[in-house]
């Protein structure tokens, strides 16, 4: 093996990776071994590996820098097949046999790469820099963009991919949910469980513990605080009423506590079974909140500060213990506070060489401090770390003794070389989902950190996320605060015991005077020349320099800040910069933190995949497709399909080489000439019941329905409160208190919506039931002369359906043996009948009528020939003719708008001042000068068609059809004024540049003008 | 009339040391850019102004620069609550756009899209105006008929636009799925050229900075608390930071428009909804198009930046709380990866809201009030980024001249009383 | 996402259902808008509260019962401080406080169609 | 005539395309963890009344309209589902669906109440096995724990983008009613949903 782990310790007590597994992966092409349990970070560290990816602006060098999800450098891309994920973090990563990594953002590779160049002039970069330039000539800025944006961007996607893995979503409810597996989230939970209420525990690591996975040469209860892990985990998941949850991030806290949280399911495993999502989305109701979500190290800001092998000292100490990996030889910790020591015990005991400890404070007094003293380790008080330096590595630093009241070293500089620098500056506890829920965020001038104000009833923040940090005072708060939570739901679920605990178990930890040192950036002599390498977001590079110079340029608002430096805005989101940058600009505009304020974070809390959210709600289950029962048939007969809302309906039957036009001529035709079906069953149904249903059908409709005789139809128009149509259908009276009403296929839904909205909140008093029926009848439609004859010859008894069976009326009748309710109406001008039978005979009915009708020329046809023989007749279909901008009067329908009813929706707003305008536009035909000549729809009518632009324009054809019956081409248009201009001669331009159309404008009835043929 | 005054370009910036140059960041970058001077001072409020913007936003800003470089009414303050573009300008998705079908849009619109065309070297501030093209998607015969008639009544306004078909688009846009077998197939798409994106904080900076220049005082966290009246006149408003005399108030308060509505005692039909959107993690280019689907309501462009910008149309319920509800993204995703099935191997990096005023018809009120010298500029709904410099000219042509222009008059209150409604719904689906 | 306590379905999160606006708004009928100027009736038609705080509104659980109903809520927290059936007015002091303080109370259209409420059919 | 029941197999005569039965599961599980399928023809009568005429009607179709909401009433193979404060689905067998109609119409309640029948507009399915709930969670947004959603539980919900009225049988037995049009969507979503845990849709009933 080419590549031995140079820095895994020999000892056998890690946390997390399992020495006895080792496991083979690539990265930038090159094999690695680590071990089951490693990260990529840790597994890459094992080998001394530091560089690992070019940052966003300046493409410098970057390493390894912390151990979770506060990475800012650590971003590569992960290989699987024909995907490629960018932007993942080593440090989350767990590594499996076979994985494949690649670095990201450099050309031609890390090592040595080209836009480094970048640095050299980054001078000429600063904060904003594009804001000042690129705008000459004016023209040039899509010159320049394309540069910039290739220089921008950081990980590549494969263009081949297909999504192969499957994500699962899952709704659960939970009366606690405790976000956070470390000592308090683990105690909190533990508390809960022995209620009996349903808890889930989430956590983001694959192995539950937190900081204890770390820091576990603590005792809790007088056994090693990992050990007390091990058995609570092992409680929590014996107990029937835990779910614990984890590799799986709560990324999200929303309204009412619904939580969202990302699972990661198969991701980590080298063969994910077929069977099981590569992550599951968990969409949770909790009753109440826990939020012990820990705390994230801070760096600190000097010059150099981003090179590789210098990381965060809780990270070193992650290594150290989780994984065995030492990632230095020669170490300097550089703090604010006492974490870092524990830190430099962890690395003197794997037996690492630490040159010294430089501690910003004067004389910090603690057990930890004089443990390590005792140890001989060197500690430099009242020092900084003023510069660091080194070409891919950090090499050595520059130290003086460094006054934080007044900023600045107060001696000479002396040198000192190390190969991994371990730097601390302070917790920030993680607010980040106590933030999305608006909660307010108060900031402590003691452990210099912003903490949760813990105001609310429906969530808690506890621990070092409240900004608790010493572990027996941590385990007690997670203890109180869940007592007194349950305490509060008990009588909803009647919880069994519910005694207030007020104290957890105890520990050790000595961590007790937690008071960092402020120290937001450390100021050399020349600061001109340091700040622009004291990095503050690594990710975006954005530095000390750029923050002043945005405060200089007047960017002071956190907020312009953040947007003018690009500072937090990261795939990171600030999660290690927030804090130092807003110290930054307090001290710049000599205000204090709290009063500079903080930027609210936003879902998620961390990155989170598309492709999860988008979950199975992708191809055909984006959106249920419906069909109806005789959609077999058209598929069989090789009809083509157009989608209307939701439902799929037969457009045309195109026969052998029938073209689109041909197939459409030829139904019309045939409908026309001798009988034509077709499938009418979307159309919008509902059953009209009650003594007030004449009375509400009155209010609804624009004509009268109170007097419509039992067993007679009638064609209606609805408008909105506007005066705008809204719907059209015939509704038939079937009883003195009975009618069914149908509607537009695509208004079915808003009509009964609309319907009940009237008679649940404005006419209470009205006694009327609704009931949509619309998928309870299948509805076969057949026109044409010889309708009737193909009808009774499926009759059983002889009859002449014509007889007794006048236009507009209805019949309960059987046809084919079928139970039928037959309307005697027409949308084609023809003698029309519409046959209504229970859905599950509709296929059956179908069938029988085509096979009867074949000797009379019956022939099926689609939505589009309806269009054409209702337009032959001047029909209009709302929706077409109608945008809701239509009025009936504009249909030239005055007819049908009651003038005696006192009183209809709609009414009054018919009686505005713009409504009965003389320039409205208002529905006409048109007649082609020449007659093969089709009008596209949606063109546009203009008298003059040499004017410049913008044109004065009459309005726009709304329907436009050859009909193969008059041998000519027609269309419907509203313009502007249109029935005064009946006889004029209007142009249509073009798009494709053609000659504009020439039409006269008539009245839209174009066939069969006296409607004769209604009565064959 | 508004364009011809525009044509003399900006009176800013006259004094050459203030502006902003590929020579003057070299200067700069000589003394470590130490000398670089505020974009804008910050004022505090005087005791009287000739005139009151109330709305430090994109439009706020636009209206006062205008106000000062073309009717040279330069006495003006800029009163915003919080921080500058702090509204829906910092909250956008930045798409820019004239292809509206109405006529009185399409004016509104390609007025703003002119001068977007010139806006960086106006103000001297690299709005990075991007013309990328916007392409709206037809998913269903009825869409290809609705996207015909829009396009004839945009070609015949005089505003570019072309009719795609499936094939074209695939061209146009390599990484997208043109599959007819997928739930909404694309059966067609319509390309305005000249439309595309900008950067939005830019927008409001650059504006700020002029208008500071031409002598306007910009007045941040300082929020109205009352409006002054003498029966029907406005003579001023009292703020957080005191009273100020004026007798020309202008609101441009997206978002607020009806708080401060209602401290005048006016009605405005409007509703404040949520507004979504989300940014998934930079990547280097693989989307060089702004693309729109009103059928399966979402939008999507890559920012300069990298990230893909992705939105859909508002919230269902009213809200201010700049947040919004959960089913909305995750339905936008999902259109989104069923059109670009690239987007399955990317995270959401952001989600975030804003508050937009939406009106019945879908359209702005540019309008006076029944108040002498109370001006509203507002219910831009979803559309209002793209209009910030047609809407602050002609907004600051009304304040000026105390009645609407041309391209103004029917975006009148009035319109609601008379039923003279410009109505974007059917045209517009997902308005952005 | 909300959650919402339908009064006949109970809790049950956002998504099934439907928002109607403003609630409380009388519908005048034709009879006494006719009397209107088309500036009273357009508060009616189109002039709509639109409060930063308790807002009392109409909601419909379309996915469950289709049952209407009204709800105060605030527009900045979005907690939720009274259901109430729809066609009552709210009994919570907020609630109240709420329905009083919308300018609507004083509009034309408002009082005429009230009058007519009670005038027989 | 026939019906044509080779259509009816849930509700969609696309549905034919589909060769039932099918068989969805991970290699290493013996037997599927869910079935699935449809109860045809079942009769379903919407009916509407208010309070007062509650008992009368119960009487008339001899199965107890539910008091309550979200609960289910069960006697001798009829099914009174509450849909709303004055809505209920009566689920009947198949056939008597009419005769229940006659009766309710003919009977001197009939101008206070209405009686629609609604056979053909849903389709009932029938889904049963240890995994029932862990699938529905997938889509179903309402609390399926067994605390809350027993036998004689019912609820209108969402199960993914279909709205349904959902009814717990047995603990690991459920009825999904949707409209028929819907119901081709329902099933291609639990096969899909169902593969994790191995799902079987056979005809038979």
């Amino acid at each position: 093996m080419r590549h031995t782990q140079s820095h895994r310790l020999g000892t056998n007590n890690a946390t997390v990776t399992d020495k006895q597994k080792s496991v083979h992966f690539r990265f930038d092409g090159k094999e690695y071994i680590g071990f089951e349990g490693d990260t990529l970070a840790s597994a890459l560290l094992a080998h001394g590996v530091h560089l690992i990816g070019r940052s966003f602006k300046y493409h410098r060098p970057r390493g390894i820098f912390g151990s979770g999800s506060e990475e800012p450098n650590a971003l590569i891309r992960v290989i699987k097949g024909a995907t490629a994920e960018p932007n993942l973090r080593a440090t989350q990563i767990e590594i499996y046999d076979g994985l494949i990594a690649e670095s990201q953002n450099r050309f031609p590779n890390l090592k040595f790469d080209l836009l480094s160049v970048n640095n050299l002039f980054s001078r000429f970069f600063p904060a904003g820099f594009y804001y000042k330039t690129f705008m000459w000539p004016s023209t040039f800025w899509m010159v320049y963009e394309k540069f910039i944006r290739r220089a921008a961007g950081l990980g590549k996607i494969s263009k081949r991919h297909l999504e192969q893995n499957r994500y699962e979503h899952k709704y659960a409810h939970c009366e606690l949910l405790v976000v956070g597996g470390g000592a308090a989230g683990l105690q909190a939970a533990v508390i809960a469980a022995q209620t009996g209420i349903r808890v889930i525990i989430a956590d983001e690591q694959h192995k539950f513990g937190g900081w204890l996975l770390t820091d576990n040469n603590f005792n809790i209860d007088e056994r090693p605080a990992i050990n007390w892990v091990h058995d609570t985990v092992k409680k929590l998941q014996s107990a029937p009423n835990v779910t614990c949850l984890n590799r799986t991030t709560v990324f999200a806290a929303m309204d009412d506590n619904f939580t969202i949280m990302a699972e990661r399911v198969t991701e980590h495993l080298a063969n994910q079974p077929a069977h099981l999502p590569k992550q599951r989305l968990w969409k949770i109701r909790a009753e109440k909140v826990i939020m012990a979500t820990g705390a994230i190290e801070r760096p600190l800001v000097f010059s150099g500060n981003d090179l590789p092998g210098i990381m965060l000292s809780s990270a070193i100490r992650s290594y150290i213990k989780r994984h065995e990996v030492l990632p230095g030889t020669r170490i300097i910790v550089f703090t604010n506070n006492d974490d870092a020591y524990f830190t430099a015990l962890a690395i003197y005991e794997a037996g690492g060489f630490i040159r010294c400890i430089i501690d910003l404070r004067k004389n910090p007094k603690s057990q930890i401090i004089t443990t390590i003293r005792k140890l001989g380790i060197e500690i430099k008080t009242g020092h900084a770390v003023i510069t660091a330096h080194g070409t891919r590595h950090i090499a050595s630093v520059d130290i003086a003794a460094y006054d934080c009241e007044i900023q600045a070293p107060i001696s000479d500089i002396s040198h000192m070389d190390c190969n991994l620098l371990a730097v601390s500056g302070g917790l920030n506890p993680v607010v980040h989902l106590h933030s999305q829920r608006k909660g307010k965020l108060i900031w402590d001038d003691r452990t210099l950190c912003y903490r949760p104000n813990n105001s609310s009833v429906q969530w808690v923040s506890v621990g070092s996320a409240n900004g608790t940090f010493q572990l027996t005072k941590v385990l007690n708060e997670a203890t109180k605060t869940t007592s007194i939570i349950i305490s509060k739901i008990a009588k909803h679920y009647k919880i069994s015991k519910t005694e207030e605990t007020i104290n957890g178990p105890k520990s050790d930890d000595s961590k007790q005077n937690w008071a960092p040192t402020p120290a937001w950036l450390i100021n050399s002599g020349q600061p001109h020349l340091s700040e622009k390498t004291a990095f503050v977001d690594f990710q975006n590079d954005s530095t000390a320099a750029d923050i002043k110079l945005a405060v200089r340029e007047g960017y002071h608002s956190v907020e312009h800040l953040k947007r003018y430096t690009t500072t937090g805005m990261a795939t990171d989101q600030g999660k290690t910069s927030n804090i130092n940058a807003i110290g930054i600009l307090a001290e710049s505009l000599n205000k204090s933190v709290a009063q500079t304020g903080i930027t609210t974070f936003r879902p998620p809390y961390t990155p989170t995949s598309l492709g999860l959210i988008a979950g199975r709600n992708i191809g055909s289950l984006f959106d249920p497709l419906r069909k109806t029962r005789m959609h077999g048939w058209h598929q069989s007969k090789g009809a083509k399909f157009e989608n209307v809302g939701q439902w799929i309906r037969a457009w045309y039957y195109p026969q052998e080489g029938e073209e689109f036009h041909q197939a459409v001529n030829r139904e019309v035709y045939a409908t026309r000439h001798y009988a034509g079906l077709i499938d009418a069953s979307t159309l919008g149904k509902i059953e009209v019941k009650g003594p007030d249903a004449g009375e509400f059908l009155n209010r609804v409709y624009t004509n009268n329905f109170a007097n419509l005789p039992i067993g007679k139809a009638r064609y209606g128009l609805m408008l909105k409160e506007d005066g705008m149509v809204f719907d059209d259908g015939v509704t038939t009276r079937l009883a003195e208190d009975h009618f069914f009403m149908t509607t537009t296929t695509g208004g079915a839904a808003a009509v009964l919506a609309w319907l009940e909205e009237l008679l649940q909140t404005e006419w209470q008093d009205l006694k009327v039931y609704l009931t949509s029926v619309t998928e309870q009848w299948s509805v076969a439609s057949i026109s044409g002369p010889n309708s009737s004859a193909i009808l009774e010859a499926c009759m059983s008894e002889d009859q002449n359906i014509t007889d007794d069976f006048p236009f507009m009326t209805m019949k309960n009748t059987f046809i084919a043996g079928i139970p039928s309710r037959i309307f005697r109406i027409s949308f084609t001008g023809e003698m029309a009948f519409e046959i209504n039978v229970p859905a599950r005979y509709g296929l059956a009915l179908w069938s029988h009528l085509m096979q009867v009708g074949k000797e009379y020329n019956l022939t099926a046809y689609g939505t589009e020939a309806m269009h054409v023989l209702r337009a032959e007749k001047g029909f209009i279909i709302v929706g077409q003719e109608t945008d809701g901008t239509v009025t009936p009067y504009d249909l030239g329908m005055d007819w049908i708008v009651s003038k005696k009813k006192s009183d209809f929706i709609g009414k009054r707003a018919l009686e505005r001042e713009s409504m009965n305008e003389p320039q409205r536009k208002q529905l006409v035909g048109l007649l082609t000068t020449d007659p093969q000549k089709v009008i596209p729809e949606g063109a546009h009518a203009v008298l003059n068609p040499n004017q410049d632009t913008p044109m004065e324009m009459l309005g726009h054809v709304s329907s436009s059809y050859y009909s193969p019956n008059l041998k000519h081409s027609i269309a419907m248009a509203l313009l502007k004024g249109g029935f005064n201009r009946k006889g004029q001669i209007v142009y249509i331009p073009m798009l494709n540049g053609e000659q504009p159309i020439k039409a006269k404008i008539v009245d839209p009835i174009f066939f069969d003008k006296k409607g004769d043929r209604l009565h064959g | 009339m508004a364009k011809s005054d525009l044509d003399r370009g900006s009176k800013a910036f006259a004094r050459r040391s203030k502006r902003y140059s590929i020579f003057s960041l070299a200067k700069h970058a000589g003394n470590y850019h130490q000398e670089w001077q505020q974009a804008w001072r910050h004022a505090e409020p005087k005791t009287t102004y000739d005139a009151v913007i109330i709305g430090g936003g994109g439009h706020g800003l636009a209206t006062a620069y205008y106000l000062a470089n073309i009717y040279g009414i330069t006495n003006i303050a800029v009163i915003e609550k919080g921080w500058l573009g702090g509204g829906n300008t910092g909250r956008n998705t930045t798409i820019i756009r004239s292809n509206y079908m109405w006529d009185e849009s399409a004016a509104i619109y390609e007025h703003a899209l002119k001068l977007w065309e010139g806006l960086s070297q106006d103000l001297n501030f690299n709005v990075m105006f991007s013309q990328r093209g916007v392409l709206t998607l037809s998913h269903s015969e009825h869409e290809l008929k609705e996207m015909s008639r829009r396009v004839h009544a945009i070609r015949l306004n005089g505003i570019d636009s072309d009719i795609l078909s499936p094939a074209a688009i695939k061209k146009l846009v390599p990484m997208i799925n043109i599959d007819p077998n997928i739930r909404y197939p694309v059966l067609g798409g319509f390309l305005q050229k000249r439309a595309g994106t900008a950067r939005h904080d830019a927008v409001a900076w650059g504006y700020a900075r002029a208008a500071d220049d031409l002598g306007v005082d910009i007045i941040q966290n300082c929020e109205v608390t009352g409006l002054r009246r003498n029966g029907n006149k406005i003579t001023g408003i009292e703020t957080t930071k005191g009273d100020i005399k004026t007798r020309k108030v202008g609101c441009v308060v997206a978002g607020h428009s009806s708080v401060l509505a209602d401290m005048a005692n006016i009605r405005l039909p409007i509703a404040s909804r949520p507004l979504q959107a989300i940014v998934s993690e930079p990547i280097k280019p693989v989307l060089d198009t702004v693309i729109m689907s009103n059928a399966v309501h979402m939008y999507i462009s890559q920012s300069d930046k990298g990230e893909m910008v992705l939105g859909a149309g508002v919230d269902k319920y009213n809200s201010y709380a700049q947040t919004g509800s959960w089913p909305v993204p995750e339905h936008m995703v999902a259109a989104a990866v069923d059109l670009f099935p690239f987007l399955s191997q990317l995270r959401m990096l952001r989600q975030w809201g804003g508050i937009v005023d939406t009106c019945p018809d879908a359209s702005p009120i540019i309008s006076k009030t029944e108040i002498k010298g109370l001006y509203f500029n507002c219910g831009w709904g979803t559309g209002g980024f793209k209009a910030t410099p047609g809407s602050g000219h002609v907004f600051a042509d009304l304040i000026a001249n105390d009645r609407p222009n041309t391209i103004a008059l029917p975006y009148s209150l009035k319109r609601f009383e008379t039923g003279y409604l410009i109505d974007e719904h059917g045209a517009a689906g997902v308005a952005h | 996402m909300l959650r919402i306590k339908c009064p006949f379905c109970g809790y049950r999160n956002e998504s099934e259902f439907s928002c109607g606006g403003e609630a409380h708004i009388a519908r005048p009928s034709a009879a006494v808008s006719d009397k209107l100027t088309d500036s009273t009736f357009s508060e009616y038609l189109f002039m709509r509260e639109n409060p930063k705080g308790v807002f009392l509104e109409r909601w419909c659980h379309t996915s469950g019962c289709r049952r209407w109903f009204n709800v105060a809520r605030d527009t900045v927290t979005h907690q939720i401080y009274e259901i109430y059936p729809a066609g009552k007015t709210p009994k919570t002091t907020i609630g109240k406080k709420a329905y009083q303080v919308n300018w609507r109370r004083k509009s034309k259209a408002e009082v005429a169609s009230k009058y007519l409420k009670r005038t027989p059919k | 005539m026939d019906e044509n029941t080779p259509h009816i197999a849930f509700g969609c005569a696309a549905f034919t395309d589909k060769k039932l039965p099918i068989l969805k599961k991970p290699e290493f599980l013996t037997a599927p963890q869910i079935e699935l399928s449809e109860i045809p023809h079942l009769g379903k009568l919407n009916i509407r009344c208010d309070s007062i005429n509650r008992d009368e009607v119960s009487k008339l179709i001899q199965c107890n309209l539910p008091a309550e909401p979200n609960y289910m009433s069960n006697k001798a193979g009829r099914f009174a589902v509450s849909l709303g404060p004055d809505e209920y689905l009566l689920l009947a067998e198949p056939g008597s669906e009419s005769q229940l109609e006659q009766i309710l119409r003919s009977s001197h309640l009939l101008e206070h109440i209405s009686v629609v029948n609604v056979s053909d507009a849903f389709c009932a399915i029938r889904l049963s096995g240890i995994k029932v709930r862990e699938l529905l969670s997938k889509g179903c947004p309402i609390d399926l724990h067994p605390n809350n959603f027993y036998s004689n539980r019912t609820a209108q919900c969402e199960l993914a983008l279909a709205n349904v009225i959902l009814i717990c049988l047995e603990d690991n037995e459920f009825v999904c009613i949707c409209r028929t049009s819907f119901a081709e969507y329902v099933l291609d979503w639990c096969i899909d949903a169902g593969q994790e845990y191995g799902i079987l849709i056979s005809k038979k009933i």
